[in-house]
Parts: structure tokens; C-alpha cells; sequence
């Protein structure tokens, strides 16, 4: 009964925020909304109890991430406004007509289906609430399947894709320090904002 | 064979070419006589190989190397009565080429290097024996050719160097398709893949399959051949090309389509090969008038020239596709006898481009006054190319007329019509370069021939001479093998041969 | 509330609001977040299906999701800095040198 | 004896080997040692020819063929040489007029800076005509048969500096490649019926068997067509007038005595096929009949001295296609024997003429040249006499004989014969009128010329010929037919039935016969008598009357009934029209399409840009697009 409440509040504001997010003029507004909805996420992980991914999505989401964009929308400027005319030209025609076929689309083929959510052979119906314990995410439970602890024959489980992300990491931040960096050796002509 | 000769003869002037390139670049003097040496040594071995080739059907000095086995590739080549003509011809028009491209300054050495590889890859092609390496010595040959026309060629050469290079890429991927479609029917018959001609003539093809492969193969030809609709890269490939460029590309390249024809639509695709035969005759015959015909008003000598090698080559088809011996025999031998004459006259034309940069009859006239050497050899190579009797082009031309008129009558007749127009028009374009009085102050002193150049013309004119009072000397080891490829038409299909036995009416 | 089809639903919801944001907001920062957006509805898909099939693998998914996210972040926003530096407003459609 | 008979390629060996030396070595020579060396070639060709000849006059040695080497086996094509009477015959006329015409040149050509080079062309025109008349196989024969067009080509272009030389020769080879043309598809009809190409095999033993009348019929008319295109019969007669742009001693050899006879050959080496085919020999005696009567009135009309006696060879030429069309085999070849003789000899005289006056061959610049050209008139005299048919000189006999050949034929023929007797009339007028011209009358030439008797070289073959013209006839006398029973091996197995009973009492000189020969005769004498009237005797007042009343016909007759323009309009500028319109169909279209083709390409690849807009949010509604696609597709396809 809790879950339907929590369910319902934190949809309203997950949604609320992601309106804000594309909606609103002025940055610092649609920063705020996806912060809004970060948080609700975290609130429906929780209900799941995979409090580990809870813990990342506040942690290195809402905290790293948005603060990273806040700090750039301050370095951009705040108080830009933008002027909602819409220059390419069918460019919202387009967008209308996309979502109405995926909406029309869903709606055709959920309703009145017996939508499996899984499909894979010899799985009976979900039994949602039995699972719960089974996906209990903690810590622990989470770092054994990710480094294989537990498979029978030891393989490494997902450590090959944990170092290839970590790799993938260490390439972002050097690429975001060259392109902060060596900006003003790569002189293409001259331009406006050039002050050094 | 315990000796390798056909692979060493490919390798040769691969080396030779790496040899060239070798060579101190400052060194201009050296590249050319050097090149011209090393082109010589295929000479030689092509020599022995014609010496050693016994008249008899079937495939001779054959060498075999696994390449790829899981598709059943393999370095396979092998020479028969077919192709042993023409790469004699390729052996002897190289290093003529090369003595004759000394007029070639920039970048004399990558240019040598590239006639070099084109000889191996001519002779490569004739050789070849799988489908796959005839194909990529097929492709091969195309590159070279692309930068002789491309780099040393004249004014708007790059569009003559693209338009050749992709007419006849665009045949060869046909080509491709073919090739692949005959070793998936090969793989789905015996379950083992394979591109090896030999093996690929086991392979009983369905009539429909045999007219589309056929007709796949058959286009890839026609472009290369030219064949009438297809024709319209050769004139401007030749107006811009180099000396050396047209003499290769109408003396040799030109004979892959023919060749293509005889080597593999005729024996694989029998079937195809009779249904389709007045079709390719009408091209053929249509060739050689239309040919004849555009090259009469042409005002350009170089493209005159390349005008009648459409209409020669249009005999050569009509002999291939009569199907009968003396048709067939004349076709090949054909193939050399226009390597020779037209690669004579475009040797003229062009040592007549280097002394007057220019290539337009009407800037010429009365330079027999200047040059009588030249006029003379120029009159000797046209009547070559009419056809006279007692020289090359008149074998190949009477036995192909005579021999398709047993099988196309039609065709056989209107094709003699080419023997006239040939004489209107090669006659008419002498007549206003060469007599007359000069008129024009640059025609007055114009220099004849030097030592280097007649010295090119000794061996031409001398083939010429031989092979138009003696053929039997070719025609004795192409015989055998174009009577295999037609017994085995007629094992294949029910297309008799008509033969006649002398005193009893064939009517 | 037995199986995930609400919060499938939710996602969904959520995707189609970040997808309209990314082609209709011309600001580089706002399409920036409605991409990190519809990552996050993507992240709630799988949270819900890795309970529905009873194994960790959705979680562990999430975890790589959001690394990646964060990796594209940086680099991003760095691109969207350099890029105001030079040309002194964050609006996508000036840059548009690379027409066909 | 047998050493030579067994090596007879000598004959054709002996000038080519001239030929190819003074290609080489011409030029270093001095003046008269070519034309020597060339004449000394084709004499010695001649005195074996004579040597070999004799056993088979004889009787004592039977024709026979000699192999020398295989040329093409695929079709039965050799070089081999047959020796028969006929053969042996033609190869005396060639060598002997053509070395009577080599010492002449020696005299004409002298000063000529490509003195050699002259020598050089006429040997090998010896040569390649001997290969024609000696073949024994049809591929030889057509070596021959275009070696020989080679020739006239190269020796009418010989002045090439003069552009009219030049088309003449290129107009002569041709046409000739148009009879070629013919030639070659009798060959292929030939080999498709015998299988071989070797006259052993095909024409000379009984074609009856193999091949059917309406084939024989086909190979005739083939044959005809590539015989009208040598031998300049209508309507491939247009290129002989032209080759007089070539050297006169040319006209002599070439285009009178030997190649244009070539065509007489061809049809008397093959008559066995024009028996075989009951239409063919009717046809050639029309065209031969046609092309007589035509030359004759265009010859009338004719002021150039050359120009008279090339369409007077056409004439001579229409009247052995007749004998041969009527099966007169024997008088053709008799005529053709006799017309080599008298022909050379008004050639040769007519350029001994042009030499002597300077490059004057205009006959209205001429006339009186009696006194100055004695020797060149007495012969080209008897020359006339032989050729308008007068009673000792060889023509009378030739011609007659001709005539009564028609006439025993009866029937159609009749109407041949009075064309005949007229044309006969028409040669008598315009050869005496040109003597007339030439000889007679008030000198007319330009002041200052002083024309001079032309050197021994030139005037000794004229006398032999005048000779020859003179004493010819008697060989083939009606008593004697030493010619007929000689060349009886080669035609005896084709005397017609028709012919058996006639024509041997025809010529054995009873009523009839010398019926036929008298009324030739005094055709002859009334056409010398009105051209010496018209042109001699005849008052000034006639002279007007004359020249106002045949003024249209004469101006019609002197442009050659203006056939060459009818030509040049119907079929050189048609055919021009056509290839450059093929040409700029070529340009056009064929090559258009190759080029609209890779126009497509470039056009759809424009087409496709604007899809490129730059701006990333339209590439985001792509990707978007994209995903909503896939979704879609899974979902329909899949898990549901």
C-alpha cells in the first residue's frame, strides 16, 4: 500500500521535473527539475531494494553530474535567456509526428495484449514481490555478481567490463583536459572571444 | 613441367620494372635502355615457349599452387593454342613500346615501371587458369594502363584515363558476379567450391543459368572488346594515351575481350554461346561497317585509327561466333595481325605527333615530299590494315570471311563491306596527309625517320611479311585448340559444324 | 503491485519527455540534460526488469549505464565550453559548417 | 627442259626480285642502269616463258600444276602455279609487251628524280599480275588480283606532288576493292560448295557435279561484278578515264594491255562455271556489248589524246566481255591478244606524242606532226588500221572473229551483233579522227614548240609493236585457227552442243564467214571514210554545220554522259552524308548515353545534399526516428 503511494508522489515529481527540464527558459530551472527527477529515481531504486544503485544515482548523479552543470551554466552565463523561436523548419512538425506514432504505437500493442514483460522461454508469470529478496542490492550482494565470487567455475563475471569502463573513464578526462587545455594552440582563424 | 616458365614469365617483368624503379632518379639517360633490356628477356622466353609448344589440344607448360584451398582458389595458369599468340604479341609489342616512348619526359622511370607491369599482367591474364586470378590480373592490368593514359597522357586525358578505367570496371564487376555465381553452382554440386577452369568446365550449367552467366561475362567482354554500343571509351582513350599506351592498349588489351570470348563463354556456356550467336554477330557485323563508316569522317588520325581497330575487332567476333574452324582460326590469328598493323600505325601516328604536336589531318598534307621513308612504311602498314593479300591483315580477314559464311552467310557478306570501307578510309586519310604538294611551310621540312626509329619498324614489318605469306607457322598451334573448343560446342549442343566433303553438293 | 509495467510505464513517459527536449531545445545544455534524462528512464527500465527476471544483471547494468553517462558528461560539457568560448553563445544551430 | 618447267615460279620470282632490289638498291644507281636492270628482269622472265612455252605449243608437254607452299590449309589456299595454254599465253603477253614497255619507260621516265622508285612499281606489277594469270588456287589469284590494284594505285599516284593524281589513285583502288568486294563473296560461295579454294579441285574438273545451276549462276555474276571492277566495265568503269593521270607507259602496261584484261581471265579461267549457269553468259555479253557501244560514244566526244584511248580500251574491253559472253572464249582471248598489241602501241605513241610536244596531250593544241614525228606516225598508223579492223592488221581478224562468234549464236544475239558492227563503226570514226587530229591538218600548237622525234628508246618498241599489230592477226587466220586448236585443251570440254555444229564451218571460211567479214570490213572503211570527210576533206561551211549540229551530243559525249557527277552525287556524298551523320550519332548518342549515365549519378548524389542539413538536432530527429523504427520492428515482430 506504501509502494502505491510513494509510487504516485514521486511519479508526479519525476515527471513534474523532466517537464521543467525541457521547458524551462532559464538553465538553472531545468538543472533544478532533472535534479528533481534524479531524486525520485533514487526513491523507486530504493523501492526495488537495490540500495547500491540508489546510493551511485544520488551520489555521482545528482551530486557530480548536476553540480558539473550547474558550474558550467555559471560559467556560461545564468541569466541567458533563450528565445523559444524555432529555427530549423519542420523541426517540430517532425518531432509531434515522432511522438505520436511511438504513443499510438504502444498503446496498440500493450493494451489488450497479454504483454509478457519476460519472454524468455519456460519463465512463468512474474512473481514480482517473491524476486524482492532475491534482488536484495546490497553492497555486497552487488559486488559478489560483479566480480563473479559466486559463479560456479570462478569466472571473472563482469570485471573485463568493469576495467574497459574504467578505461573509458580515465580517456574522458584526459579528452576534457585537452580540449580545456590546448584550445588556444589550435588557432582557426580569429575569433571574437580570443582574449589571451 | 619441371620448370615454372609461365610464372617466371610474369615474374620477369615485375623484376624488371623493380629494377627500373631502382635505378638513381637523376640518372635520366639510363631508364630508358635499361627498361628496354629487361623487356627483352620475356622476348627470349617467350621464344622458347614457341619453340617448345606442341601443336595438340589442351593446356600446356600448366603450373598449379594451392592459394586459397577452403574456396578452392589456386595459382593455376596454363597456356593453350589460344593464348600462346597473344602472349607472343605482348612479348614483342613491350619493348617496341618502350623504343618507342622516348619522347616521354616526365618522369620517364615510373613510366617504364608501369609498361613493364603491364606486360605482366597481360601475360598473367593470358595465362591464368583459375577464374579468380584471371580476375585480378583482369582488374590488374587496368591500373597501369589508368596512369599511362592519366599522367603522360595529352590535353583532356584524365577524363579518357576515368572513363576507360571505369567502363571496363564497371564489365569486370559483372565479370566478378559471374565468376562467384559459377563456384557457388560448382559448391552446390559437388560441395567442394572451387574457381579452377578446368574443373568449372565439368559443371553442366542449366540453359536460363547459361544465357544470364553468358550474358554477365559476355558484356564484361563486349566493353573490353569494344563491341558496338560499348565502344566509346576506345577513341578518346586513344586520342589522349602516349605512343606507348596505344600501341598496348590496341594491341593487346584490346584482345582480352576476344580472348574472354574464346576462352570462356565459348567452352562454358555452350548452349548460351549458340542461342546467342546472331545477336553478337549483328553487333560484330554492325561493328565493323559502323566503325569503318564513322572512321572515314573522322578528323582526328589517332581516333581514325582507333575507329578501324572497332571495325578489326568486329572481324575477329564475327569469327569467333561463326563456330567454325577456319572462322575461329582467323579470329585469333586476327588478334595478332592487328596487334601488329595497328600498333604500326599508331606508332607512325604517333612519332608524327612528336614532330608536329599535332594529330589533326588537316594540318597535315604532301609530307611524302619530307619524309618518303615514313610515307612508305605508313602506306605499307595501311595496306596491312586494308587487308591486302601477301601481308597479315588479309589471312585473318579471308579466313574469317570465308570461314562464317558457311554458319552466318548474312553476316559473312555484310561484313565484306568492311573490306571496302577499310580501303576508303585509311586510303583517303593518306591521301590528304601524305600526297599533294605541302603547303603549309611546317610540312615542308619535317625530318624523316632516324636510325632508332625505322630500326622499330625492321621487326614489325617483318612479321608482317611472314605471317601474310606463311601463316601455317601460328596457324599449326592454333588449329588444334580451337577445334577442341569446337567439338566441345558440339558435344554440349546439337550445332553441328558444317563440313563438306570435296565433290559432294552440301546443299 | 505486482510486476513492473508501471514504472515501465514511468520510464517511458520519461524517455518521450528527454527525447522531445533533445530535438526541440536549441540550447546545447538543455539537450545535454534531456539526454542525461532519458539515460535515467533507461536506468529505471532496467532496475524494474532486473527484479521482474530475479537477478542482479539490471542493477549491474545501471552501474555501467551511469559510468558511461558520466564519461560522456565530461567530455561533453568540455566540447560545450570550448565551443561557447569561441563562439560566444551555446545555441546548437550555429554550427552547422558541415552542410552537405 | 623439264629443270625449268619444274621451277616456273622463276617467272613470277625474276621481276619481284627486281622489284624488292631496286627498292634497296634503286636509288644509289645512276639514271638508265634501273630501268635496265628492271627490263633485264621481266626479258629474262620472257625468254623462259617462250622456252617453256614451246613443248606445250608443241603438243609434246602436258599443263601441269606445281605446289610451291601451303598457305592457309584451312581453306585449300596455296601458292600453287598452273601452267596451261592459256596461262602460258597470258605470261607471254605480259612479259613480252611488258619488256617492250620497260625499254620505253627507260626513254619516257628519263630525268624523272624517282627514276628508280618507277622501276620499282613496274616490276612489281609484272610480278603480281604473273601471280595473278599463273594461280592455280584462288587465294592466289587474289593476291594477284589486288597486288595488281596495289600497283596501279602506287603508279597512278606516281606524280603524287599533283592532289587530282592522287584521288585518281585512290578512286582506281576503290572501285577496284568494290569489284574485290564481289570477288570475295564468289570465294566464299566457292569454298562453301567445294571445300577447298584449289581451281584443281573446284573449276577445272567438272563443277557440273557439285554445284547447281542457280549457284553456278550466283559464283558467275559474282565473278562478273569483281571482273567489271578490273576491267572497268559498266558500272565500274569510272576509275580508268582518271588513271591517265598516271605515267603513260602506266596506261600502256596497266590500263591497257595486261591488268585490265585481268577480268577477261578471270571469266575465261572459269567459264566452265558460266557454262554450268544458263543465264550468266548472256549477261556478260550485254555488259561487254553495253560498255562497248557507251565507251565508243564518250570516246568520239574525247579532246585529251589519253582520254581517247582509255575509253577506246573500255570499248575494246565490252567487245571480249561479248566474245567471252557468247562463248567465243577463243576470240576473246585472240582480241585481248591482239588489243595488248595495238593498244601498247597508241599508248606508247600518244606518249611518245606528249613527250615530243612538250606535256601537251590537249589534240586541239596538235596537229601536222607528220613531218616532225615520223617514226611515232607510221606506227600509231598501222595501230589505227589494226585497231579500226582493216583487212591485214591484227584487228580485222580479232574483231571478226568476235562478231561471227556472236553471230552463230543466233537468237538474242543478233541484237549484239548489230551493236557490235555499229561500235565497230564508232571505233573506226574516233581513231581516225584522232589521227586526223594528231597528224594531219594545220600544225595548232602554241608558238615556240619545236616537236621532236622521241629517242630510240622509245621509237624501237614501237616499231616491234607496229609489227606485231600488223602480223598478229594471222595466227588465229580462219584457215589456220593455229589459236584455236592451241588453246582447244582449255576450252574443248566446253564447247557448248549449241556451238559444236556452227562454229568451226563458220570459221572455215565458207559463204557465210566471209559474208561476216566483209560486212565488218566495210563497216570499218565508211567509219575511217566520214571522219576523214568530217575531219579532212570537208569544207569550212560543213565544218560549222557539223560542229553546231552535234555540239549537245559531243558536249555530252566529251563529259562522259556526266557519270562521274551522277556518282559522286548518289553515292560518294550520300555516303559521306551517312558517316558523319553516323559519326555525330556516335558522338551524340552512344557516347551521350555513357556520359548521361555518369550525369545520373553526379544528379541523384545532389539530390540526396540537402539531406545533410548541419544542424545537429535534425540528425537527432534522425536518430530518433531510427529507434521508434526499431522499437516498432521488435516489437511486432518479437516478444508479443
Amino acid at each position: 500500500m506504501v509502494e502505491v503511494i510513494l509510487f504516485a508522489v514521486f511519479g508526479t515529481v519525476a515527471i513534474a521535473g523532466a517537464l521543467t527540464v525541457i521547458l524551462a527558459r532559464n538553465p538553472i530551472y531545468s538543472a533544478l527539475g532533472l535534479m528533481a527527477t534524479m531524486f525520485s529515481l533514487s526513491v523507486f531504486y530504493i523501492m526495488h531494494l537495490a540500495h547500491f544503485v540508489a546510493a551511485i544515482q544520488i551520489i555521482v548523479y545528482t551530486g557530480a553530474v548536476m553540480t558539473l552543470f550547474l558550474f558550467v551554466i555559471m560559467l556560461i552565463g545564468v541569466d541567458r535567456t533563450e528565445d523559444t523561436a524555432e529555427q530549423l523548419p519542420n523541426q517540430r512538425r517532425i518531432v509531434i509526428g515522432l511522438g505520436l506514432t511511438i504513443a499510438i504505437t504502444t498503446v496498440v500493442l500493450t493494451v489488450g495484449q497479454n504483454f509478457k514483460w519476460v519472454t524468455a522461454p519456460g519463465s512463468g508469470p512474474v512473481n514480482w514481490d517473491a524476486n524482492a529478496d532475491a534482488t536484495n542490492g546490497t553492497i555486497q550482494a552487488v559486488g559478489r555478481v560483479l566480480f563473479g565470487a559466486d559463479t560456479a567455475e570462478r569466472t571473472a563475471g563482469w570485471a573485463l567490463p568493469f576495467e574497459a569502463v574504467s578505461l573509458l573513464l580515465i580517456v574522458a578526462a584526459v579528452g576534457a583536459i585537452a580540449l580545456a587545455f590546448f584550445r588556444p594552440l589550435r588557432k582557426v582563424g580569429p575569433s571574437p572571444v580570443e582574449d589571451e | 613441367m619441371d620448370f615454372p616458365m609461365l610464372s617466371l614469365l610474369i615474374l620477369v617483368p615485375v623484376i624488371a620494372a623493380a629494377a627500373v624503379m631502382l635505378l638513381p632518379k637523376e640518372r635520366t639517360e639510363l631508364h630508358l635502355p635499361v627498361a628496354l633490356v629487361l623487356s627483352l628477356l620475356p622476348v627470349g622466353l617467350g621464344g622458347v615457349l614457341f619453340a617448345r609448344f606442341e601443336s595438340v589440344v589442351g593446356f600446356q607448360f600448366v603450373e598449379q599452387a594451392p592459394l586459397i584451398e577452403r574456396w578452392g582458389i589456386s595459382w593455376h595458369v596454363g597456356i593453350d593454342g589460344v593464348a600462346l599468340p597473344l602472349i607472343l604479341l605482348t612479348t614483342i609489342l613491350i619493348p617496341i613500346s618502350i623504343a618507342a616512348s622516348t619522347s616521354i619526359a616526365k618522369n620517364a622511370q615510373l613510366f617504364l615501371a608501369m609498361v613493364l607491369m603491364l606486360e605482366a599482367g597481360l601475360i598473367g591474364v593470358f595465362s591464368a587458369l583459375d577464374l579468380i586470378v584471371f580476375f585480378v590480373f583482369f582488374e590488374a592490368i587496368l591500373i597501369p594502363m589508368y596512369f599511362i593514359i592519366g599522367i603522360w597522357g595529352s590535353e583532356n586525358r584524365i577524363y579518357a584515363a576515368i572513363k576507360f578505367f571505369l567502363y571496363t570496371a564497371f564489365g569486370s564487376a559483372l565479370m566478378l558476379v559471374g565468376i562467384i555465381a559459377l563456384s557457388v553452382m560448382q559448391q552446390n554440386k559437388t560441395g567442394v567450391s572451387s574457381f579452377d577452369y578446368t574443373v568449372l568446365l565439368g559443371l553442366e550449367i542449366s540453359p536460363a543459368a547459361q544465357a544470364w552467366l553468358f550474358a554477365v561475362f559476355g558484356i564484361a567482354f563486349a566493353i573490353k572488346v569494344p563491341m558496338f554500343p560499348f565502344h566509346t571509351w576506345l577513341p578518346d582513350a586513344h586520342v589522349q594515351a602516349p605512343t606507348a599506351g596505344s600501341v598496348l592498349l590496341a594491341g593487346v588489351m584490346l584482345k582480352l575481350g576476344t580472348y574472354g570470348f574464346l576462352r570462356f563463354n565459348l567452352p562454358l556456356f555452350p548452349d548460351a554461346a549458340v542461342r546467342f550467336a546472331p545477336v553478337v554477330a549483328t553487333l560484330a557485323v554492325i561493328g565493323i561497317v559502323y566503325g569503318a563508316a564513322v572512321a572515314i569522317v573522322q578528323t582526328d588520325l589517332k581516333k581514325l585509327v582507333a575507329y578501324s581497330s572497332v571495325s578489326h575487332l568486329g572481324f575477329i567476333m564475327l569469327g569467333i561466333v561463326a563456330f567454325t574452324q577456319n572462322g575461329l582460326d582467323g579470329g585469333v590469328i586476327q588478334m595478332v595481325n592487328h596487334g601488329l598493323t595497328t600498333g604500326a600505325l599508331f606508332l607512325l601516328v604517333g612519332m608524327l605527333y612528336e614532330r608536329r604536336h599535332t594529330k589533326l589531318i588537316a594540318d597535315f598534307g604532301g609530307l611524302q615530299k619530307a619524309m618518303p621513308i615514313f610515307a612508305g612504311v605508313f602506306l605499307f602498314s595501311t595496306f596491312a590494315s586494308i587487308g591486302l593479300p601477301g601481308l597479315n591483315g588479309f589471312v585473318g580477314e579471308f579466313l574469317v570471311l570465308i570461314g562464317s559464311y558457311a554458319t552466318l552467310p548474312g553476316f559473312a557478306i555484310v561484313a565484306t563491306a568492311g573490306v571496302v570501307l577499310a580501303a576508303v578510309y585509311l586510303l583517303w586519310a593518306y591521301e590528304r596527309v601524305f600526297t599533294g604538294v605541302a603547303d603549309k611551310p611546317e610540312n615542308q621540312d619535317v625530318p624523316d625517320l632516324n636510325l632508332r626509329e625505322t630500326l622499330i619498324f625492321v621487326p614489325i614489318i617483318a612479321l608482317i611479311l611472314l605471317l601474310g605469306l606463311y601463316p601455317k607457322v601460328l596457324l599449326n598451334r592454333i588449329e588444334p585448340s580451337t577445334a577442341g573448343i569446337i567439338d566441345r560446342i558440339e558435344a554440349t549442343t546439337d550445332y553441328v559444324e558444317p563440313t563438306f566433303v570435296i565433290g559432294e553438293p552440301s546443299e | 503491485m505486482a510486476g513492473p509495467t508501471p514504472y515501465m510505464a514511468l520510464a517511458f513517459i520519461l524517455f518521450v519527455i528527454g527525447a522531445t527536449g533533445l530535438l526541440t531545445r536549441r540550447n546545447a545544455l538543455i539537450m545535454f540534460m534531456s539526454v542525461e534524462l532519458m539515460l535515467n528512464a533507461v536506468n529505471l527500465t532496467f532496475v524494474a526488469a532486473g527484479r521482474a527476471i530475479g537477478n542482479f544483471t539490471g542493477q549491474i547494468s545501471v552501474f555501467f549505464v551511469l559510468v558511461v553517462a558520466a564519461a560522456e558528461v565530461v567530455v561533453g560539457l568540455a566540447i560545450i565550453v570550448a565551443v561557447f568560448q569561441k563562439r560566444n553563445s551555446a545555441s546548437v544551430d550555429e554550427l552547422s559548417e558541415m552542410k552537405g | 627442259m623439264d629443270l625449268l618447267l619444274d621451277n616456273l615460279w622463276l617467272i613470277i620470282a625474276l621481276p619481284l626480285a627486281g622489284a624488292i632490289a631496286l627498292h634497296f638498291a634503286g636509288r644509289f644507281l645512276p639514271e638508265p642502269l634501273p630501268g635496265l636492270a628492271a627490263a633485264g628482269a621481266i626479258g629474262l622472265a620472257f625468254v623462259i616463258a617462250v622456252i617453256a612455252f614451246v613443248p606445250l605449243a608443241t603438243g609434246d608437254a602436258e599443263p601441269r600444276t606445281l605446289m610451291l607452299w601451303e598457305w592457309m590449309p584451312g581453306l585449300g589456299a596455296a601458292f600453287e602455279i598452273r601452267w596451261d595454254q592459256l596461262s602460258a599465253l597470258m605470261t607471254l603477253i605480259i612479259t613480252g609487251v611488258g619488256t617492250l614497255i620497260h625499254i620505253y619507260s627507260v626513254g619516257y621516265m628519263h630525268g624523272d628524280p624517282r627514276f628508280s622508285r618507277f622501276f620499282t612499281y613496274l616490276n612489281l606489277f609484272a610480278a603480281s599480275m604473273l601471280t595473278l594469270v599463273l594461280a592455280s588456287n584462288f587465294a592466289m589469284m587474289f593476291v594477284g588480283w589486288e597486288l595488281v590494284g596495289l600497283c596501279s594505285y602506287l603508279l597512278i599516284s606516281f606524280w603524287f606532288t599533283r592532289p587530282s593524281a592522287a584521288a585518281a589513285g585512290k578512286k582506281a583502288f576503290v572501285v577496284n576493292r568494290i569489284g574485290d568486294f564481289a570477288f570475295i563473296v564468289g570465294l566464299m560461295l566457292i569454298f562453301s560448295q567445294f571445300g577447298s579454294l584449289s581451281m584443281s579441285e573446284t573449276v577445272l574438273n567438272h563443277p557440273g557435279e557439285v554445284i547447281s545451276p542457280s549457284m553456278a549462276t550466283a559464283i558467275a555474276i559474282l565473278f562478273l561484278i569483281g571482273a567489271a571492277g578490273k576491267s572497268a566495265q559498266i558500272p565500274l568503269y569510272v576509275w580508268l578515264p582518271d588513271a591517265m593521270e598516271g605515267p603513260t607507259p602506266v596506261s600502256a602496261l596497266i590500263h591497257a594491255a595486261t591488268m585490265v584484261t585481268a577480268g577477261v581471265y578471270l571469266i575465261a579461267r572459269n567459264a566452265a562455271i558460266f557454262e554450268l549457269s544458263p543465264v550468266a553468259l548472256p549477261i556478260v555479253a550485254t555488259v561487254g556489248a553495253a560498255t562497248a557501244l557507251v565507251a565508243a560514244l564518250i570516246a568520239i566526244g574525247q579532246n585529251d589524246i589519253k582520254k581517247v584511248l582509255a575509253y577506246s580500251t573500255v570499248s575494246q574491253l565490252g567487245y571480249m566481255f561479248l566474245a567471252v559472253g557468247s562463248a567465243g572464249y577463243v576470240a576473246g582471248v585472240f582480241h585481248l591478244m591482239t588489243h595488248a598489241f595495238f593498244k601498247a602501241l597508241l599508248f606508247l605513241g600518244a606518249g611518245s606524242v606528249i613527250h615530243g610536244m612538250h606535256e601537251e596531250q590537249d589534240m586541239r593544241k596538235m596537229g601536222g606532226l607528220r613531218k616532225a614525228m615520223p617514226i611515232t606516225h607510221a606506227t600509231m598508223l598501222v595501230a589505227t588500221l589494226a585497231i579500226a579492223g582493216i583487212f591485214p592488221f591484227a584487228g580485222f581478224f580479232s574483231k571478226d572473229e568476235i562478231l561471227a562468234a556472236v553471230f552463230a549464236n543466233g537468237g538474242y544475239y543478233f541484237v549484239l551483233w548489230g551493236v557490235g558492227l555499229f561500235t565497230a563503226f564508232l571505233t573506226a570514226f574516233y581513231m581516225t579522227r584522232q589521227y586526223i587530229m594528231v597528224f594531219w591538218g594545220t600544225p595548232r600548237w602554241v608558238e615556240g614548240l619545236k616537236p621532236h622525234e622521241s629517242s630510240l628508246w622509245m621509237t624501237l618498241p614501237l616499231m616491234v609493236l607496229a609489227v606485231l599489230s600488223a602480223g598478229a592477226g594471222f595466227l588465229n587466220a580462219p584457215q589456220l585457227l593455229t589459236l584455236e586448236h592451241y588453246l582447244d585443251p582449255v576450252f574443248e570440254a566446253l564447247h557448248p552442243a549449241h556451238l559444236e555444229s556452227e562454229l568451226p564451218r563458220l570459221l572455215g571460211m565458207d559463204g557465210l564467214a566471209l559474208g561476216l567479214a566483209l560486212v565488218s570490213l566495210a563497216v570499218a572503211l565508211t567509219g575511217i571514210g566520214t571522219a576523214l570527210y568530217v575531219y579532212a576533206r570537208s569544207s569550212e561551211r560543213f565544218r560549222e554545220w557539223f560542229a553546231n549540229a552535234t555540239r549537245r551530243p559531243m558536249a555530252a559525249s566529251e563529259n562522259a554522259f556526266w557519270v562521274d557527277k551522277f556518282y559522286g552525287k548518289t553515292i560518294v556524298l550520300p555516303g559521306k552524308k551517312l558517316a558523319q551523320g553516323m559519326a555525330s550519332f556516335d558522338a551524340s548518342f552512344v557516347d551521350g548515353t555513357v556520359n548521361n549515365v555518369a550525369g545520373a549519378v553526379k544528379r541523384i548524389g545532389m539530390a540526396l545534399k540537402p539531406l545533410q542539413t548541419g544542424y545537429v538536432r535534425s540528425y537527432g530527429a534522425g536518430f530518433v526516428a531510427g529507434v521508434i523504427g526499431l522499437v516498432i520492428f521488435f516489437l511486432t515482430r518479437g516478444g508479443v
